[in-house]
């Protein structure tokens, strides 16, 4: 019954997009697509959670006479899927909200309206279906669609590239997926996920299967070497498009990977742990350490959405070393963190997007040297993006500091592991994360700073706008669901348990039972943090000092201009800039990672020319992989391309010296 | 009566292709066209022969059109091309002549070997197997010289020869139904008619006949 | 008037056959676009009869599992492209590229070509279908050569010289079969006929048959354009008028690939003559990959997309080498996915050139932005030959490449290898000529878009949902195939 | 009633905290100053310097935001907040369960957080020099604290204060990787206070000040509200030390009056102990050039570091 009412909905979004395909995406159908499309998501979440609460597999399964003629086009909504459909329906619905007041501003709808219900329904259909063909199906139709949303934009050649780059890495992640099903239905052709994990194969198989899994939705989500197009692609889109690309996309990626290494690989081993972990903290490492360079805002969220994704990663290293070893309610807490992580990027990532997007469309500006002093023009889009900044830095009243809390919970628990690899590795990747979540909280602060604080860098940033009703809605919605989740993080993990005991066989303990409504993963005596107990506490603890210092203290102000030590400092431009704040941390970690480069030009003495510095900074991966790889094909192309313009005889020659050869075969085979 | 059928047969085929290989050897245009005349009518005779021997009627339809069309039209025509476009005494050939004679020893070397180790279970008759294993020699040199001249003509006569080597192959099939020998007849007729359109064409464009003077125009040029 | 297979095998040779002897008296162009057209409808229908039969067996014709499909997706392109082509060489002529004494003779030609193909897939004997496919070719050179031009003229002569010496092997092929059948058949006609080949081809001296298919997969592989002997086919595409490029990438590649197949059957029911599967399999491999990497500098849109044609005709041979049921249901899928695909990214192409004025990629910017319908059309269309999935490219590449993944992995990462730099290639060319800033002549044009997006409806149908009929024939004949 | 009861003791907690801190800032003064064999202030200046600024009027720049107004607020409870938990004098405190280890740094994060951010408000180049090099020397000192909460967890088995207190008076003895732990906390303590190594709190240098210019702009009693968190955070790792590595004498759960009181006078011994042995560090050691310091906290990170790794290799060592 959830399947076709979720299945019903898919339906919904790919009527809402043929009708905007019909009417040309003029006037009032923008609003109506995008009201349809939060109607719509509503009523995933609902479908969702009521499928988790009820945890039964009676009327999830369906099957269509679509898609492969002999095994149909099947779609199953169990728990796992359940609750990955409500992180993309909660992302969904917020980011239409917004949509609504943000899409007036775009200039050419026609060109967005009809693929972003697809878009959703790409999504949708990924966590709905239960066999190869379908899963693919959906999977390309999702990169097809939001590969449509970056080319939205195409008139800058510098979008096209990014659409480009995305597309052959879709591209490139689908055909490996491709290959791992094939490799995993074996010869037979089974090909729907419920005989496919039931398939015997041996374990080198599986060995390659992961790994190829692991590229497939490890470049859709932005695994380490393969990340360098996210963030390119994803700040072309328009933002609320951006938003759900970082939001939700990256998520139905880490689903593909869960659904097929816990649900169909059966013999795990301890080097796919290792090469998991690696594969993310080197992921969560470079991605922090990029977002702190960048001066583009939605490119800076896109590098934080790959730290993100890196911190998800750990945590589903962790949870296949412990099922390795057949620690299962070890296994669970790791995979909950997974889970409580992948809920909460969705949440505070939406966010801190649709603020971009409120900055951008308000100053038209992305790059974050010309902005600043927004907080006073845009003073509820500073608070909301505030509320956003300290969620994704982990700090304590916000929902991100409970799931970073609970991975750290995660690798105090794993000295019980015994395999000598795991116990080199752990720490190393444990360290890595602590560095990675303290990078986060800088970059934060520094894109804050430099965008709303301090004093208007150009004229655009002096002459911005609040935002429109809807997007402070949506905004608030979200900033809300961050309070909630950080201080009730028990209510998620309980929502959740179904899927562990799905996937794990073991859950938490139940955290509704707990007194206070405090949070305790393992055991009582081990580790328990109360979130609403640290909220009231700080709330109250300010309301008593504020009383305390306006009745025995005074309450006049006086305002004045700044002191700035004495230096009579006006000018915009003597202020700390976005590459100047970042410049210790650059000076610090800049030549390993990223090989950074300043070149001072000085004129000679006399010559009024300015002075000036350049910072190059060039991405290892792109250049190690991406532009090799470009430039191997370019040069065998040209090579190959002399064959066009042989003569008639040089062709006949050809064939005759396949014919020669082909008749040797024959004479001499017997 | 046998022996001596067998053996005329078997003369004529080998007659066939060593005028292949005269053929190769030609590089004055005159000679190359007097020489494929020569090679239509040493085929017509041969597959007259076949049909005298395997007393299937059909077959002398077939080496009259050889006779016919090969020997006399064709010829006779090329050289009227040859003399208007003043082409006939050039001298063109790639690679110079001994690497081709020496290739197309080799060729036939090894048309002999397959075609005498594939047929050696089937057709008890030696004749079958020896007048294919010389179709494929002859069309294998046929192939050889239009791979080996620069020039246009000179291509069309190589396919021609090799268009002789299927008459005789289809020739030495006892039996072969008569709409094979139609389509052979047919491709020569139409090709011939193609190759006059394009010849004319050709030299209403470039004055010259040259295949290399084709390629400049050729698209997608750098 | 309701024919049964017989009659309706009859009329589906008949119609074309007087349409091109009619079409050759009339002069001028409207009226013999129409009547084209017309014929073109009429032989559809009567293909469309052939499907309600159980399938015949003549003496010259018959109709059975495998060429019955073929036969009505030939009619059906062949009916689309008329339409398409009456609106394009009406604008070809309006424009003055072409003078209407080059058109005398063309649909003559067009309904030629028609008889020609239908006769190779109903012919019964393997000499008949020889002389088909040789009919076929020479209308294509004529029509090929029809704009006069120096590079039509190169294009033409190079396609007729590779044709006919790939034609002249399939006969010595052609002819070594029936050496080796007539011991067991007897003399005469019966050694040539199919039904009674397969019945019999056990008995073959399998020599004899490695040696014919040598021959035949060299000839006839020159006419499917397989690597080492495509030479001809991209500079054919590009300089030959649009219409007819749609036929021969969408049909007559059909048709020789078609007659490879056939003598596939042959062999694989012979157990000692060597398995054919290998030798296609190379040549498949090597037809994707080079063409894949030829993508990449093409600059005439028309010759990009005939390596497109180049490659896909590699990934089907490459299914069928591989053999299986899960493949050849994958290959034979493919075949009548590629040419609906390809016919109509020819005929978006067609009208691209005459709205933009050139053929050059250069020359042609934001298509989406100046022509949506067109523009759209196009990306679509590319999006389904580069096999991305709603579209029914993708399930036949997911079939063929998950059968082989499972029992010869190396061989399925060489061809997703070749795949994903052909992808490169494709979508870097469309980014280019569909977005941007529109430049050149944006006027609108009168072209006829409802072909092109009938064949991507179906596409996108077959991709999503394929009839139970259709899959048992696929089926059976995958079986056949072995 | 028992709520009430524990309620009680946990806010007397809270205002010993709030009152010893100034008088610790005063106590290091004073002994910084006789070391240097000068008399210095008097120890309760710090009182009467906050009673002062929480009388004067706030002057604040035209351009500053609200933020820059909630902010002081914001820096001094979260600060406050850290400091109830750790346990001073008695454990298992009432609030003790709400949050472990890894939650304060991460309260004191927040704490540097809305520092870092108010620093930058105002737009004036000594604010951002201020929140720059204070981020930089944050992505090194919030890591070095977790490996340190990491060993320091691994060999108690728990992330609670009050667990890890009870479990080391217990059956420890000495151990290599508390021993690194301990050395690790202490320079993360050294940087995060702002102490000579890293940053100078006495001076005024532009060129030198990490914590000053971040504060520069404020007056009245945020900046009292600033000056009382700065001290709170020196006693909140002072206490900490003391309570992880030195736990003897805290009251266990549950104990009596009596064992508070005694708790308190050896919790006072340690406090001031421990400040003095800080000011005795400080006067031996000059400052170090800024981009030094990252080597200095990369070290504590090593340290750190090694300690979790030893514990993961051998439960023993």
């Amino acid at each position: 019954m959830d399947v076709t009412a979720a299945l019903w909905c898919m339906a919904g979004f790919l009527a809402l997009s043929l009708l905007a395909i019909g009417s040309g995406g003029r006037g009032l159908v923008g609003t109506v697509i995008y009201a349809g499309s939060a109607g719509l998501s509503l009523v995933l979440a609902v479908i969702a959670v009521h499928v988790l609460l009820t945890a039964s597999d009676v009327g999830q399964r369906l099957i269509l006479p679509l898609g492969v003629p002999w095994i149909g086009a099947r779609f199953h909504l169990d728990c796992l899927s359940a609750f990955f459909l409500l992180v993309l329906a909660i992302a969904a619905g917020a980011a239409s909200l917004y949509a609504i007041g943000y899409g007036a501003h775009e200039e050419e709808p026609e060109r967005v309206l009809p693929f972003y219900p697809a878009f959703l329904a790409g999504m949708t259909g990924v966590l709905l279906a239960d066999d190869a063909f379908t899963f693919l199906v959906a999977w390309e139709f999702m990169s097809l669609a939001s590969w449509a949303l970056v080319m939205a934009r195409h008139r800058d050649p510098e979008n096209r590239r990014a659409g480009y780059i995305y597309l052959v890495m879709a591209s490139l992640g689908a055909l490996l997926l491709l290959l791992a099903f094939g490799l995993l239905a074996g010869p037979e052709g089974a090909y729907d996920f419920t005989r496919m994990a039931r398939v015997e194969r041996g374990w080198w198989i599986e060995g390659v299967a992961l790994v190829l899994v692991l590229i497939g939705t490890g470049s859709k989500a932005g695994l380490a070497p393969l990340h360098v197009w996210l963030p390119l692609a994803h700040p072309a889109a328009p933002s609320h498009v951006s938003a759900l690309m970082s939001g939700a996309m990256t998520k139905i990626a880490v689903y593909a990977f869960i659904r097929i290494v816990f649900g169909m690989l059966s013999l795990p081993s301890v080097w796919w742990a290792i090469v998991v972990m690696l594969a993310g903290a080197a992921t969560a490492a470079l991605g922090v350490l990029f977002a702190m360079i960048q001066r583009d805002l939605k490119r800076l969220l896109a590098y934080s959405t790959i730290e993100n994704i890196g911190i998800i990663f750990i945590a589903l290293g962790l949870a296949l070393a412990f099922r390795a070893n057949g620690i299962r309610w070890a296994a669970a807490v790791a995979f909950a963190a997974a889970l409580l992580h992948v809920f909460n990027h969705a949440l505070f990532k939406n966010l801190l997007f649709l603020g971009a997007g409120a900055v951008l469309s308000a100053t038209g500006e992305r790059d974050i040297e010309k902005l600043g002093g927004l907080i006073h023009r845009m003073p509820r889009t500073a608070f909301l993006f505030l509320g956003g900044c300290v969620a994704i830095s982990a700090l304590p009243p916000l929902n991100g500091f409970v799931s970073e809390w609970l991975v750290f919970q995660a690798v105090l628990m794993s000295p019980i592991l015994e395999q000598w690899s795991l116990k080199l590795a752990i720490p190393a990747v444990g360290v890595t994360l602590a560095l990675s979540a303290a990078l986060c909280a800088a970059t934060f602060v520094r894109a804050y700073g430099i965008v709303f604080l301090s004093r208007p860098r150009s004229l655009q940033a002096a002459s911005a706008g609040e935002t429109d009703r809807w997007s402070l809605g949506a905004m608030a919605l979200l900033l809300g669901l961050c309070l909630a989740v950080g201080i009730l993080p028990g209510l998620v993990i309980d929502l959740m348990a179904p899927a562990l005991d799905q996937v794990m066989g073991a859950t938490l303990p139940v955290q509704r039972a707990i007194p206070w409504l405090s949070f305790i993963p393992i055991a009582e005596g081990r580790s328990s943090y109360n979130g609403m107990l640290v909220f009231v506490f700080i709330l109250s603890s300010t309301l008593v000092t504020v009383e305390i210092v306006h009745r025995f203290g005074s309450r006049q102000a006086r305002r004045g201009p700044a002191w700035d030590c004495g230096f009579p400092g006006d000018d915009p431009g003597a202020q700390y800039s976005a590459s100047s704040f970042a410049q210790p941390v650059r000076r610090v970690y800049g030549n390993v990672v990223f090989g950074v480069r300043e070149t001072v030009e000085m004129p000679p003495p006399g010559d009024p020319r300015p002075a000036h510095i350049r910072v190059s900074i060039t991405d290892y991966a792109w250049r190690a992989l991406f532009a090799r790889v470009g430039g191997l094909v370019d040069r065998t192309a040209g090579a190959l391309n002399a064959l066009q313009f042989l003569t008639i005889r040089q062709y006949l020659s050809l064939v005759f010296a396949a014919l020669v050869l082909l008749l040797l075969m024959v004479a001499t085979w017997r | 009566m046998e022996r001596l059928a067998f053996d005329i047969a078997h003369l004529l085929a080998g007659g066939l292709v060593l005028l292949s290989f005269v053929m190769l050897y030609q590089d004055r245009m005159n000679g190359l066209i007097r020489v494929f005349a020569l090679h239509a009518v040493v085929l017509s005779l041969s597959v007259g022969w076949q049909a005298y021997s395997q007393a299937a009627p059909h077959l002398y339809i077939t080496a009259a059109i050889a006779l016919v069309f090969k020997a006399l039209i064709i010829p006779y025509a090329l050289h009227r091309i040859m003399v208007k476009l003043g082409v006939h005494r050039e001298i063109e050939i790639v690679g110079g002549i001994v690497p081709t004679m020496l290739l197309g020893i080799g060729l036939t070397a090894l048309s002999l070997a397959v075609m005498l180790q594939a047929t050696e279970a089937t057709t008890a008759d030696p004749l079958a197997r020896e007048d294919l294993a010389f179709a494929l020699s002859v069309v294998l040199l046929g192939l050889l010289m239009m791979v080996t001249r620069r020039n246009a003509v000179s291509q069309v006569i190589g396919f021609m020869t090799l268009e002789n080597g299927m008459i005789l192959a289809a020739a030495g099939a006892k039996g072969m139904p008569f709409v094979v020998e139609i389509s052979v007849a047919f491709s020569v007729l139409i090709a011939f008619i193609v190759i006059g359109v394009f010849l004319f064409r050709i030299r209403e464009r470039f004055d010259s006949v040259d295949i290399g003077a084709l390629e400049q125009g050729r698209g997608d040029r750098i | 008037m309701i024919l049964d297979v017989g009659q309706a095998m009859t009329a589906v040779l008949a119609i074309p056959a007087t349409a091109a002897l009619v079409l050759v008296l009339i002069p001028g162009y409207r009226l013999p676009a129409a009547l084209n057209f017309l014929a073109c409808a009429a032989t559809f229908l009567s293909a469309l009869t052939l499907l309600s039969g159980t399938g015949a067996t003549g003496d010259y014709l018959f109709v059975d599992d495998l060429n019955v499909v073929f036969v009505v997706l030939s009619t059906f392109v062949g009916l689309t492209t008329s339409a398409f082509s009456a609106s394009y060489i009406g604008h070809e002529i309006a424009v003055g590229k072409l003078r209407p004494a080059f058109v005398r003779f063309y649909h003559a030609m067009y309904q030629a070509l028609m008889f020609a193909m239908n006769l190779a897939l109903l012919a019964n004997n393997i000499g008949l279908m020889w002389v088909a496919i040789e009919l076929a070719t020479l209308t294509t050179v004529l029509m090929v050569g029809l704009y006069r031009t120096s590079e039509a003229l190169e294009a033409a002569w190079k396609y007729f010289i590779l044709g006919s010496v790939g034609i002249a092997l399939a006969l010595f092929g052609t002819i070594l079969v029936y050496v080796a059948a007539q011991p067991v058949l007897g003399e005469g006609y019966d050694a040539m006929v199919w039904t009674r080949l397969m019945q019999k081809a056990a008995g073959f001296s399998p020599s004899l048959l490695n040696v014919a298919f040598v021959f035949l997969i060299l000839g006839y592989g020159t006419k499917v354009g397989l690597a080492p002997m495509h030479a001809w086919l991209p500079d054919a595409h590009a300089e030959g008028p649009t219409p007819i490029s749609a036929v021969l990438s969408g049909l007559l590649l059909n048709v020789a690939l078609y007659a490879v197949l056939r003598f596939k059957m042959l062999l694989s029911v012979n157990e000692q003559a060597i398995k054919p599967g290998p030798l296609l399999v190379v040549l498949g491999l090597l037809s994707v990959i080079f063409a894949g990497f030829m993508l990449y500098k093409r600059r005439d849109i028309k010759r990009l997309f005939a390596y497109s044609s180049i490659e896909h005709m590699g990934i089907i041979a490459f299914a069928f080498g591989m053999g299986g049921p899960l493949a050849n249901f994958g290959g034979l899928l493919h075949m009548t996915m590629h040419s609906l695909t390809k016919s109509a990214i020819f005929f978006a192409v067609g009208h691209i050139a005459q709205v933009k004025g050139t053929q050059s990629l250069a020359g042609i910017r934001g298509l989406t932005v100046s022509h949506p319908a067109l523009g759209w059309g196009l990306v679509i269309s590319v999006a389904a030959i580069a096999g991305l999935p709603p579209m029914g490219v993708f399930m036949s590449e997911f079939l063929i490449i998950t059968s082989t993944f499972a029992r010869a992995p190396l061989l399925a990462a060489a061809l997703v290898f070749g795949l994903l730099i052909a992808f490169g290639a494709l979508m870097l060319r469309v980014s280019d000529v569909a977005f941007g800033e529109p430049d050149g002549p944006v006027g609108p044009i009168e072209a006829s878009i409802w072909p092109l997006y009938l064949h991507l409806a179906l596409v996108l149908a077959a991709g999503l949902y394929l009839p139970e009929r259709l899959v048992s024939w696929f089926q059976h004949v995958a079986a056949l195939l072995g | 009633m028992a709520l009430i009861h524990d309620l009680a003791v946990q806010g007397a907690q809270m205002t010993l905290v709030l009152s010893l801190a100034p008088a610790l800032l005063g106590y290091t003064r004073v002994v910084k100053a006789r070391l240097l064999r000068r008399r210095g202030p008097p120890l309760l200046q710090p009182y009467r310097d906050l009673a002062k600024l929480m009388r004067k009027e706030v002057v604040i720049a035209e351009n500053a935001s609200w933020l820059f107004r909630t902010g002081p607020y914001l820096i001094f409870v979260a600060t406050w907040v850290a400091a109830a938990l750790v346990p001073t004098f008695a454990q298992g405190l009432l609030f003790s369960w709400t949050a472990d280890l890894i939650a304060i740094t991460a309260l004191l994060g927040s704490a540097r957080f809305f520092l870092a951010l108010v620093g930058m408000d105002i737009g004036t180049s000594f604010g951002g020099i201020g929140s720059s090099r204070e981020a930089l020397f944050a992505t090194l000192a919030e890591p070095a604290m977790i490996m340190v909460v990491f060993t320091v967890a691994l060999v108690a088995g728990s992330t609670q204060l009050s667990i890890i207190a009870a479990h080391m008076l217990g059956n420890v003895g000495i151990r290599v990787s508390l021993g690194l732990a301990l050395l690790g906390l202490i320079i993360v303590a050294i940087a995060e206070n702002a102490r000579i190594p890293v940053d100078n709190p006495a001076t005024h240098l532009e060129l030198t000040m990490v914590h000053e210019a971040m504060v520069l702009e404020y007056s009245g009693r945020h900046l009292a509200m600033i000056e009382m968190a700065a001290a709170l955070k020196l006693l909140l790792y002072v206490s900490l030390i003391a309570c992880i590595f030195v736990p003897w004498g805290i009251a266990p759960a549950g104990a009596g009056p009596p064992a508070w009181l005694a708790g308190v006078g050896v919790y006072l011994a340690k406090v001031f102990a421990g400040a003095t042995l800080l000011v005795i560090f400080e006067t031996s050691i000059a400052k170090m050039r800024v981009f030094r310091v990252p080597e200095f906290l990369g070290g504590a990170l090593m340290l750190g570091l090694l300690g979790t790794l030893l514990l993961f290799v051998s439960r023993g060592l």
